[in-house]
């Protein structure tokens, strides 16, 4: 299904641009124009008269959010002159904790590195995407290779600053886990995370939604 | 392996439920002997499993034999009011499993369609990190540790649990004096009206007990007209109310 | 600084919107009313008829996301029919959905809470230690009290997160469990498969008289 197909004519373009705001949504990172476009099948330059055409309308209809392309792709974020209220929501509106959840998260990254996110979302049984960009904002985590198979999956391990604020040395300083074994589920668990078959990915994500979680709150 | 049940009560639902289409062809018997054959098939039952299966099934064997008994009369009462409790708990728990199943699908389909959406989970933009709270404030490498073996914890093995519900308590003296002071009054009533009001089976059960025992006592008159048809319950015309035994021995 | 007094009269409900939208934009929880109303100093009931005067906006406008009322907060959130497009870039993440006696036991402690796992076991008729440690794992419950009684068992209950898997605001929401109870034909085939009245037994053998109650036609 190509959007050229599936839209009558005069709903076309309007049809890539409904599409657009979903994926920009629910995007973690800025999505690169090339990456919608393969998407959408249909072209870098379409995609991007389109985002054009959306920031302006946002622009225009002044909105507390603009759409604007960062970092090599299109986002959305809060208005610039919407700071201050932003501010005391970090302030005043968020936990200052993390959830037992997210420490099992950063847990398992200091103990497995290098994991990749699939990797972690299988042993947790959830998607833990929210969970490891809020860790990697604050700086706990980072990117520390790619997976060399196929897919090319980025692989996470704890930084300098993690090692910092736990108060270690070096990572061996972690307690021992000993004689520890982790039970056969979460073996095959690891074991479903390193395949790196590409259809049985798919086949997954797109099965009905995996619960996720949240780092904070 | 034949298909998974979940448990007996999931078997039998599904063997009494699959008959439904042919109300007439339910018969206990071949629901029995189908419990029996599936359970036969039942590969890795554990302990506590199998003693579930074997419980229900020892229930339907039982009404399955009572069933096939000739003479009722021979029948102790207690006996029989045993046994037709274990049926009616049996049934309310067939209902109750039942009931969540169907809940159960409901979830399904919020969740499904709850899936279709994709919340936004972006978070905060590069200029206001600065300013969030450190999320590691307080936290040590042991607690790290801890929640490293919590995550990769196995899941625990299973355990024994024999909890079951506890029976409704009513008792067989208090449905009759209930009954004497009704039955007279309107002299011929269905059994359905004496029970309109109950709403937990097993009160209906005792109910029907107590009707058996004015009936062996007699003072009442039992009709029905047809199988399924209502029961009529009439007073026995100069049968005085207060000759009626109480019964306590049945009661609870 | 208070929305009323940073914003001209005219603008001031444009003002809360905007602020509401750039305060949605980077949350990763669904944001109570109560907390926008507390950060941007107005009532709850403003906030809400914002929210849902917002939430038509995107309606009407066609949007590819929509604003949610959602556990008990607002939210961002990519449109339904969206779904396709957004599956297409969602690839990672690993799917979880819940078997058939996750759903049940998931339903029983739903309806049921606080329930004991003794409890959802007597219904089940079966042992749902694993399947509740699974449920805990995902976030969907969690234990939120002690029964008072002998033994003090652990009484479990659903979590914001099984509201957002769900996409209900509140629990009140859920359907009534009345709506599942089994009708007259069901109950009355159950009794049937239970019969042991052997007159009765007689009289289906020899089918003599049509009963007159008979749910069949």
């Amino acid at each position: 299904m190509s959007m050229e197909e599936q839209a009558t004519v005069g709903s076309w373009s309007g049809e890539v641009r409904r599409a657009v705001e979903a994926i920009l949504m629910v995007a973690i990172d800025p999505v690169p124009a090339n990456l919608l476009a393969q998407l959408l099948e249909v072209s870098t330059k379409i995609i991007e008269g389109e985002c054009e055409a959306l920031a302006a309308e946002f622009e225009a209809e002044n909105r507390g959010f603009v759409l604007v392309r960062v970092a090599g792709g299109y986002r959305f974020q809060s208005h610039p002159d919407q700071g201050p209220w932003v501010e005391r929501f970090v302030l005043e509106g968020q936990s200052s904790r993390l959830t037992a959840a997210a420490l099992e998260t950063l847990a398992i990254v200091a103990y497995k590195q290098p994991v990749s996110r699939a990797q972690v979302s299988a042993i947790r049984g959830v998607d833990v995407d929210g969970v490891i960009r809020t860790l990697q904002q604050r700086g706990y985590i980072d990117e520390i290779s790619r997976d060399p198979g196929p897919g090319n999956a980025v692989m996470f391990g704890t930084t300098q600053e993690f090692l910092e604020r736990m108060g270690l040395d070096v990572l061996d300083d972690l307690p021992p886990l000993g004689d520890f074994v982790p039970g056969p589920e979460v073996v095959e668990a690891l074991e479903r995370g390193l395949r790196s078959d590409p259809e049985v990915a798919t086949a997954e994500a797109s099965s009905d939604g995996a619960p996720s979680e949240s780092p904070e709150g | 392996m034949t298909p998974v049940y979940e448990g007996p009560f999931e078997l039998l639902l599904n063997l009494i439920l699959k008959e439904e289409v042919e109300l007439y062809e339910v018969s206990l018997s071949t629901i029995v002997d189908r419990f029996l054959v599936e359970m036969e098939q039942l590969e890795d039952l554990d302990l506590e499993l199998a003693t579930e299966f074997l419980l229900i099934a020892s229930i339907l064997v039982e009404l399955k034999t009572r069933r096939l008994l000739p003479g009722r009369d021979r029948l102790d009462l207690d006996e029989e009011f045993g046994l037709w409790e274990q049926r009616d708990l049996l049934l309310a728990r067939l209902l109750e499993c039942k009931t969540f199943k169907d809940a159960a699908v409901v979830l399904r389909g919020l969740a499904a369609s709850a899936a279709m959406s994709w919340p936004r989970r972006s978070g905060l933009e590069e200029r206001f990190l600065g300013m969030a709270p450190d999320l590691l404030e307080g936290v040590t490498a042991d607690d790290l540790h801890d929640a490293f073996l919590r995550a990769m914890a196995p899941r625990p093995s299973v355990h024994v649990d024999t909890e079951h519900i506890a029976p409704i308590r009513v008792s067989v003296a208090d449905a009759v004096v209930a009954l004497v002071s009704e039955i007279p009054r309107s002299g011929s009533v269905t059994f359905r009206h004496l029970t309109r009001s109950l709403v937990d089976r097993i009160e209906i059960v005792v109910r029907f007990l107590a009707v058996l025992e004015l009936y062996k006592q007699g003072v009442v008159e039992i009709d029905q007209l047809g199988a399924f048809g209502d029961i009529h319950v009439g007073w026995r015309p100069g049968a005085d109310p207060s000759d009626v035994d109480l019964v306590d021995a049945y009661e609870g």
